[in-house]
């Protein structure tokens, strides 16, 4: 049987324990005189005689699953001859794949004796699974029966029901915790071994990033130079541009659709806007690459901008075609939506009763949003401006498109920059061994990037719940 | 033809309230009324056994007044009541103090038949005692009715009967006095007699108190003290 | 007495009309701002639209091909492995010789490279796939691809600086003004961008791949997402104690969704892929990054859901008795739907256009299969999209654009299912 | 009664109240009543404010039907009736709080002193410093109570100094009754006051723009006893100095704080009185069955 | 001792009502009580302009009493009085009406008094009008400092002494009687004395009245129509 | 009085009600008062529910202290007292809606006619069946008004056949008097109802499910007064057949509807007695302090 079939026939069977059971259930309660007398309702008989089939029966499909594999390649060493057994891991683990590949038909190998093992290999198999499907089948056949003879009235099944579905729920949630958990441990080795090659002081601290000089691993001394700085400066520079743009353009949006527009202009306004927000970053960072960075360069060529810096004139211009102010500007209308529509839930938490209690007293609007609406979403907005900044920070794509790899300590916006996601995008694309100092340095930098959005959040996530507290 | 209506309010138990109220005042009216004719026809019959019975009533007549004033206060306690049924309740309040000082007033009388008895020939004044006990009960009744009806027609009626009532009893007790004059040796009778008389008038001065209250209940117009013609004005300036 | 008010009043008169002004000015702060946000999306859209338009227009050239079985090394028209492998190439190459009439090797040479034979071949091998035995050995007229470098100089023909057209010599640029003016090189729909997978060769790529990739994620990041997202925001708001525990979960998912996507591609790269060993590129793994990265979204929206239902609502059912599934099944879950299934549907929307992580588990690879389930190994748009704005080879790019119309076209109509599943759904009683 | 209104009243005077009359005066609906009149006394020789042939529309529904009352110099005036009857709507004409409703057109003549009111060239901002307004529920902004009392003196250019403004604060919190309780944390957030207090730190922030006029929109509907019995007795003691309109659900506030009371009825202003008449003899069967509790 | 504390509301508007109402009642008590003592003089002396002065207060007592009464429903209505405040604005209530009927009884010993003036020898019984009058003015006062300090054992002596008036009152009025027989034209002006002793007798019981109106103010017993000893015992049950 | 619990009370009786005393005897502070004893008739010889020694905590926070009250059977009993005195703690604790408050422990004995409904192993599910609840807010879930109504009967499957069920709303409805206003509009959304109605269906969807006791927090806090009074009418009705609990805020409402009055104080009770002598001649000064505006 196929585990799909499987799959179904189980899902037949729990189905009519289900049916059954409620009917028992129905007829016992008929014999009592009325529903009102069992403990439970009928479906709830119904569902718990169902849970007692459909758990058991998916732990053993489950572990079943699980553990053939293992127990089939034990059984297959058996077949292997002495001198293949004393192989190294590595290498046994390479003949044990030429043997499934045989089984499956890929591999044009012709050794009798591997094919006479992938051929028991089969076996094992069909044999596992018609163990398999006659235990599910035995096991769902003598619950459900098991399940319909225990049945009675004063069966508490309305609490196991809900006991079942509470752990359930309990199982999920902790989904979120594993999360962050495998975050920490994804970057967290990886970076330590790092942090053995490359002093962590050295990282914080210097002011060179040239990754790329390690050209052989077994090269002393030269695994490049791997001071992030010049990493976070650009990412600095990019994201403050971003905010440049995002932030007064955002906050006033809010403040004029919440306070100012009719509500048909909100109507219409309010959905063109946040097509800025569902837009994907790639298109942003095409957009970037494409239009943006050369209508710049262009433009400010064009213009011939001479520009004269503490009165010592440098020249002309340069721009690069991937300044930091390509990725920035468009980073900040990508941030717009995102400024503006938190601020905008802020400023609509905020109770149109302070409205009503400014306009009483005779304030103009402007009066009412700059002196009570505002201070009062201050805090939300503080929240809202540094959800904006964690995002620009961590934002990726648009850089990766838009801004190149040259880690320049610069804070030129028309400089070429490079920021930690592009970084970190550079060094793992493409093949890589989990030892070279190249590739950790991509989690270190993984974990930097972490910490700080993760400070971020966190302060950004409390005020906007002590904000929010304020009106509840 | 003025009516109020105590029974509309959203609370039966409201109305029940109210309906108890009145429904216990005019039985109470309905007790003291009896008492009246009783009393005076024991006096005037020399009837002791009837007036025993109109002392033995006395206790009752004081606990209903109790009760009434108890109820009274529980429905301004429990429901705040305002405008109509306040006043309702108000008016209750006060008339039934004038119930209950008529009925004391039927005892007196009572206790006076009683006192009168002892002797044989009849006293001077029977038949004015009994025209004006007549008189009397007739505008206690009427000032009941008046106020079962929220009539306020009839209130003035009563008011202006018993100005007629005062001008009989000043009649009678002039004449007493002439009896009493004529034949000193009965005074101490006559004086029996005298005081029934002056109860009855008492009588007649509640009933007017009650019709007053009348006013009040259904105009919220506070009459006392006036007299008739200016009670009827100010009822007709109202009503413009 | 009205002494005092009189002062009041002249006091607040003195002042009105600088506060009036500073009104107005606010007022235009607000107005620009507006301005802005809607240029820029009137320009965005303007200039990729205006850029990818042309990516689902290709030229064509008309000639004529014999479909000779011994070139085609086709003996047996049955057997689908000899139609598979058959040389198309050879018929394509001869029939355009045979269009602009050539002989010369250099001429030939030049000739062929006005075609993308492959490409060509392709198309011919998919009406072998059809109906070999009706074709085979039979000249028929086919709408031969050009090359990418003709189809873009067509494409700029009108621009200054005549892009593109340095890649022909005088006799190529002849052969195809002549071509164009007999009308035998024609502009027409690129039917190939919808159903091929990418290529090395601009003409040939398409998005079919990218996109059936995409579905698979989003397959399965939909069908882990949603159950789990849903159950966990029940857990925290119907059930969960306030305890330590819980604030833990509960700042945990708040801290995930603002955590980089790039973060959750290292998440995938150094779990999934290196612990775990699941086969690199499948839209399976990639699923369950993505999973992982819309879960808080799916949680916070369904749980801002199921608070926005009444705690009235609630008490009402506990005061008459329902337990604690009962009035989740019965009231909040049917109050908060709507809401779960926008944020739902937000969430899928950002995933199908997540590209960071992706990135991280290798889905920018060069897959040029259509994948047929979600263990087979693929790419996604966002990916496809970058891969081809990467690529240096012109005809890429604007490939790329004409991907990410299509992109933007299937997130449109996701949060247009969105809205409307809002609208519909959400019973207004 | 040379000031009443009452000359031909279509309402039944208490005289001629039956309970079938009553009953029928009970359904005056928008139909049949286009014409009325109300009973009672609802012109002052002493007004502060006055309003002539007011007519409210929502859109195209009408919510106040040529209301004409007169709110006297110190006077608080109370408005009953039962809810949905308009007395919202008609309290926040008096400072043209309606203004922020987009489909509220009000029509009529309103009369603050001499000023129509109701001018739509007439700027808002000056009447609002003039008319205050107090609301149901306690809103005090989201800052100190030093500058919740300070802001109204602020917007205003009230206080030309710092001390200016420290004396608005502190008398208005005198005159709210507050002074002596927040005196010592003048710089605490407003918002961690009590309900009662809040609703008292709204109205010193009320008072301190020194207003004429008083409106108050249930203003203890949030509150419980103890603090209503506070407000009540505030507003009590503002009446010395200013003119208060008040709208509110019980009747029994009405009662207590009240000179005169209105009662409103589907739109309609049936009657105004002093408010001892009102609850002790009204005038018309319908304020009678509503503060008897007989409707319905 | 017992006190009830009438002016600690929230509401000093209200304070001020319960104070006012309680200032007026006492004040309408001193003057009624003034009326007794002049119209007590008025007889004895044969004062006529002082009789004619008490008849000249009749009114403004009319009319304070009327004023009370509004000023009872007032609260009532205003305030929904209950428990102690409730007690005071009905026992006043009440107790305002025994005010007013004292100033009538006053209005009555002035009447005579001015009928008497006529004759220009003493009639008999002036001895004992002035001894009524003494004790009568001094219950009069009694029951209203009981009243003003809510003064039950004081309100218990008033009643006590109430007895002892009516007992002092029916020796009197054997005596005239006496004297009525013996002197049967002096009948119509003895008969003046004996309606002034009969009015003393009344304010006595009003007095007793008022009394009975502190019990139900402080204790909230109504212990009406019960003897001085039953109440003394109710309220020492009540006070263990 | 032989069931008083006042043997010998801490708190002065009326006849020792000084003004100092009130006054000392309104800082019973959680320090001070640690013994007390309730004044009046806390109990009833016909109990339908009976707490002992009840003490609630939320966490550290003692909001209900040592308190000892009976329900007598069909008796209406109100619960008052200044806002914030654990009148809703108490009150919720009778059906054990506090277990959705993880802070909330309640200690004491709390008898539903011989089960003692406190204990931990007690299924709630049954109890809330058997002791109903309504809310300040009327609060009708979002479906028809059929479905508010049959839906406790359905969950706990009170009803075999459709028809039973029929039967068992139309009766319901008949019971909240509501039935005549809703008979034609079955299908329309229970939140189509104006206020007061959607209140009674409250009451109609509690009184379906058969309980015995029903508990109502503010029934009417949200409704505008003639709401109010059908409510409270509806209430005296009810108090034929159900044993009655109910907080309010409004000492007028404990007056019209309660057979007995409990007054709570800071988490205490104070005094229970027959409603009219609470409100004519309360037996504690704290009472008479609250129920006559006296606070503070
Ligand atoms: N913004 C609005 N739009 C449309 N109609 C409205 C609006 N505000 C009020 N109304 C309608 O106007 C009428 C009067 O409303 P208003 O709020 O003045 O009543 P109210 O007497 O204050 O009632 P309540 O006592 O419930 O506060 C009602 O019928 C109401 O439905
Ligand atoms: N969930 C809770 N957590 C902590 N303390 C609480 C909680 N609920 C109530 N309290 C506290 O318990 C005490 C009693 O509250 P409760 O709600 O029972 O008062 P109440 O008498 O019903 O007041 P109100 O009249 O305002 O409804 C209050 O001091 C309150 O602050
Ligand atoms: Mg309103
Ligand atoms: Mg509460
Ligand atoms: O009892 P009276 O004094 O009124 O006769």
């Amino acid at each position: 049987m196929s585990m799909s079939m499987l799959f179904l026939v189980m899902l037949v069977g729990v189905a009519a324990t289900f049916y059954f059971c409620r009917q028992r259930s129905l007829s016992l309660a008929s014999e009592l005189g009325g529903i009102r007398h069992l403990h439970s309702l009928p479906v709830f008989y119904g569902v718990q005689a169902a849970l007692w089939c459909a758990i058991p029966c998916l732990l053993i499909f489950g572990l079943w699953v699980v553990f053939d594999d293992a127990i089939i390649r034990e059984l297959t060493l058996q077949y292997l001859t002495e001198e293949q057994r004393s192989l190294s891991a590595n290498e046994l683990q390479l003949l044990l794949s030429t043997i499934e590949s045989i089984t499956t038909g890929s591999s044009t190998v012709n050794d009798p004796q591997l094919i006479a093992i992938s051929q028991h290999i089969v076996d094992f198999r069909s044999v596992s699974n018609l163990a398999l499907s006659i235990t599910v089948v035995c096991s769902l056949v003598g619950l459900s029966f098991w399940a319909w003879f225990k049945l009675k009235p004063e069966n508490k099944a309305r609490s196991n029901v809900e006991r079942c579905f509470m752990l359930f729920l309990l199982l999920c949630s902790t989904l979120a915790i594993f999360t962050t958990v495998g975050i920490v441990f994804s970057v967290i080795f990886e970076s330590i071994r790092f942090f053995q090659i490359v002093p962590i002081q050295e990282f914080i601290f210097g002011t060179q990033w040239s990754p790329q000089l390690s050209i052989r691993a077994d090269q002393v001394g030269s695994s490049g130079a791997f001071g992030a700085v010049p990493l976070f400066t650009g990412t600095l520079l990019i994201s403050a541009i971003a905010m440049l743009v995002a932030v007064p353009t955002g906050l006033m949006t809010a403040i004029y659709l919440s306070e100012y527009a009719s509500s048909r202009v909100r109507s219409v306004v309010k959905p063109i806007l946040e097509i800025l927000a569902g837009i994907p970053t790639v298109v942003y960072g095409f957009f970037a690459a494409l239009t943006i960075a050369p209508m710049i360069k262009n433009g400010l060529h064009g213009l011939g901008l001479d520009i004269a810096f503490l009165g010592v004139s440098i020249g002309p211009l340069e721009v690069s075609g991937e300044s930091a102010l390509a990725a920035g500007l468009v980073m900040g209308v990508m941030i717009i939506p995102f400024v503006s529509s938190l601020s905008d839930d802020v400023i609509n938490a905020v109770p149109q009763s302070l409205r009503d209690g400014a306009y009483g007293l005779g304030s103009t609007q402007s009066e009412t949003i700059k002196k009570v609406i505002f201070p009062a979403a201050l805090p939300g907005i503080v929240g809202a401006i540094l959800l904006a900044v964690s995002r620009a920070i961590g934002e990726t794509m648009i850089v990766v498109m838009a801004v190149g790899t040259a880690a320049k300590l610069t804070f030129n916006p028309l400089e070429s920059v490079t920021t930690v996601t592009v970084q970190m995008t550079t060094l793992l694309i493409g093949d890589h061994e989990f030892d070279s100092a190249k590739t950790l340095a991509a989690f270190a930098l993984g974990l930097v990037l972490f910490i700080i959005t993760l400070g971020l959040n966190f302060i950004a996530l409390n005020i906007v719940k002590k904000y929010r507290e304020q009106y509840d | 033809m003025d009516k109020l209506n105590i029974d509309q309010h959203i609370s039966q138990q409201y109305n029940s309230a109210l309906d108890d109220l009145k429904t216990e005042f005019l039985e109470l009216g309905g007790i003291v009324e009896q008492q009246i004719v009783n009393a005076v026809k024991a006096i005037t019959d020399v009837d002791t056994v009837l007036a025993q019975e109109v002392l033995m009533t006395e206790k009752e007549v004081d606990e209903r007044e109790m009760q009434l004033d108890d109820l009274c206060t529980q429905i301004i306690a429990r429901r705040q009541p305002t405008a109509s049924d306040l006043r309702l309740v108000m008016a209750i309040s006060k008339s039934t103090r004038d119930l209950e000082r008529i009925g004391d007033e039927a005892n007196k009388i009572a206790k006076m038949a009683i006192a009168i008895s002892d002797s044989e020939d009849l006293p001077h004044g029977f038949s004015e005692l009994r025209n004006l006990g007549r008189h009397v009960q007739e505008i206690v009744n009427d000032s009941l009715t008046a106020f079962a009806r929220y009539d306020i027609d009839m209130a003035l009626k009563v008011v202006n009967k018993d100005k007629e009532i005062d001008r009989e009893y000043a009649t009678a007790m002039r004449e007493l006095i002439t009896y009493m004059m004529e034949d000193p040796r009965n005074i101490s009778r006559s004086m029996n007699v005298i005081w029934a008389l002056r109860s009855l008038e008492r009588i007649g001065d509640h009933a007017s108190n009650i019709s007053e209250q009348i006013f009040y209940l259904v105009k919220g117009l506070d009459v006392r003290h006036q007299t008739p013609d200016e009670m009827a004005q100010q009822v007709n300036k109202q009503r413009k | 007495m009205t002494k005092p008010e009189i002062k009041t009043i002249d006091k607040v008169n003195r002042t009105l009309g600088k506060r009036y002004r500073a009104e107005k000015r606010f007022r235009l702060y607000g107005m620009l701002s507006i301005g802005f946000g809607l240029l820029c999306v009137l320009f965005l859209f303007t200039n990729i639209i205006g850029k990818g338009l042309s990516g689902f227009t290709y030229h064509y050239l008309q000639i004529s091909v014999e479909m000779d079985a011994t070139t085609l090394e086709i003996s047996d028209t049955s057997d689908l492995n000899q139609i598979l492998a058959g040389n198309y190439s050879a018929v394509v190459k001869r029939g355009a010789y045979e269009y602009f009439d050539v002989s010369s090797r250099r001429d030939k040479s030049a000739a062929r490279k006005l075609l993308s034979v492959d490409g060509t071949g392709y198309l011919l091998q998919d009406r072998f796939k059809v109906d070999a035995k009706e074709i085979i050995n039979t000249k028929s007229m086919v709408w031969a691809l050009v090359d990418d470098k003709v189809d873009f100089y067509l494409k700029r023909l009108g621009e200054p600086g005549e892009p593109g057209k340095h890649e022909f010599s005088e006799k190529q640029l002849q052969w195809i003004h002549a071509a164009v003016e007999s009308g035998d090189l024609q502009k027409r729909f690129n039917w190939a961008f919808f159903n091929n997978g990418d290529s090395a060769h601009s003409e040939e790529a398409g998005i079919r791949g990218a996109v059936m990739g995409s579905f698979y994620l989003l397959l399965v990041t939909l069908a882990l997402s949603f159950p789990i997202g849903i159950a966990t925001a029940i857990y925290l708001e119907e059930y969960a104690p306030k305890n330590k525990w819980t604030d833990l979960i509960e700042v945990n998912i708040n801290n995930l969704a603002a955590v980089p996507s790039i973060i959750f591609g290292l998440l995938g790269l150094a779990i999934f892929l290196a612990f775990f060993g699941f086969p690199r590129s499948t839209p399976l793994v990639g699923g369950f990054v993505l999973t992982l990265m819309t879960l808080p979204t799916i949680i916070i929206s369904s749980r801002a859901s199921i608070k926005a239902v009444p705690p009235s609502i609630r008490e009402a059912a506990y005061g008459l008795g329902s337990s604690k599934m009962q009035v989740t099944l019965h009231h909040v879950l049917p109050l908060a739907m709507p809401g779960m299934l926008t944020g739902t549907i937000i969430g899928l929307a950002q995933a199908l256009g997540e590209s960071a992580p992706l990135l991280m588990i290798g889905m920018a690879a060069f897959i040029p299969e259509v994948p047929t389930g979600v263990s087979d190994p693929a790419t996604a748009l966002p990916m496809q999209i970058f891969q081809w704005f990467r690529n240096a080879d012109a005809g890429f790019s604007e490939k790329a654009s004409a991907a990410i119309l299509v992109l933007l076209m299937f997130l449109i109509v996701m949060n247009t299912l969105a809205v409307w599943a809002r609208r519909r759904l959400e019973r207004r009683w | 009664m040379n000031n009443s209104v009452t000359t031909e009243s279509i309402a039944p005077l208490a005289s001629e109240k039956t309970p079938e009359k009553a009953k029928t005066s009970n359904v005056i609906t928008e139909e049949n009543s286009d014409a009325y009149t109300t009973v009672g006394q609802a012109f002052s020789e002493n007004a502060k404010m006055s309003m002539r042939n007011v007519n409210v529309f929502y859109d195209e529904k009408q919510a106040i039907y040529d209301v004409n009352l007169d709110i006297g110099t110190n006077e608080v005036v109370a408005m009953i009736g039962p809810s949905g009857c308009g007395k919202s709507t008609f309290l926040r004409c008096l400072n043209r709080m309606n203004d922020t409703i987009d489909t509220c057109k009000v029509t009529g003549k309103f009369l603050l002193e001499d000023q129509d009111i109701n001018d739509r060239k007439m700027d808002v901002v000056p009447l609002r410093a003039r008319v205050g307004m107090v609301f149901q529920k306690p809103n005090p902004f989201p800052k100190s109570i030093y500058d919740n009392v300070a802001y109204g003196a602020r917007i205003h250019g009230l206080a030309d100094r710092k001390s200016d403004l420290d004396d608005i604060v502190e008398t208005s919190l005198q005159k709210a009754g507050l002074w002596n309780e927040v005196k010592d944390r003048l710089q605490q957030p407003g918002t961690s006051l009590s309900g009662g207090q809040q609703q008292r730190l709204c109205i010193a922030r009320t008072i301190a723009v020194s207003p004429e006029v008083i409106l108050m929109d249930e203003p203890c509907s949030a509150l419980d006893p103890i603090a209503t019995a506070r407000i009540e007795e505030l507003i009590d003691e503002l009446s010395q100095n200013y003119t208060i309109a008040i709208v509110t659900h019980s009747m029994q506030q009405a009662a207590r704080v009240s000179h005169r009371t209105a009662y409103f009825h589907l739109g309609k202003l049936i009657e105004v009185n002093e408010t001892e008449k009102v609850f002790t003899n009204p005038d018309h069967g319908l304020t009678e069955a509503y503060i008897t509790g007989r409707f319905g």
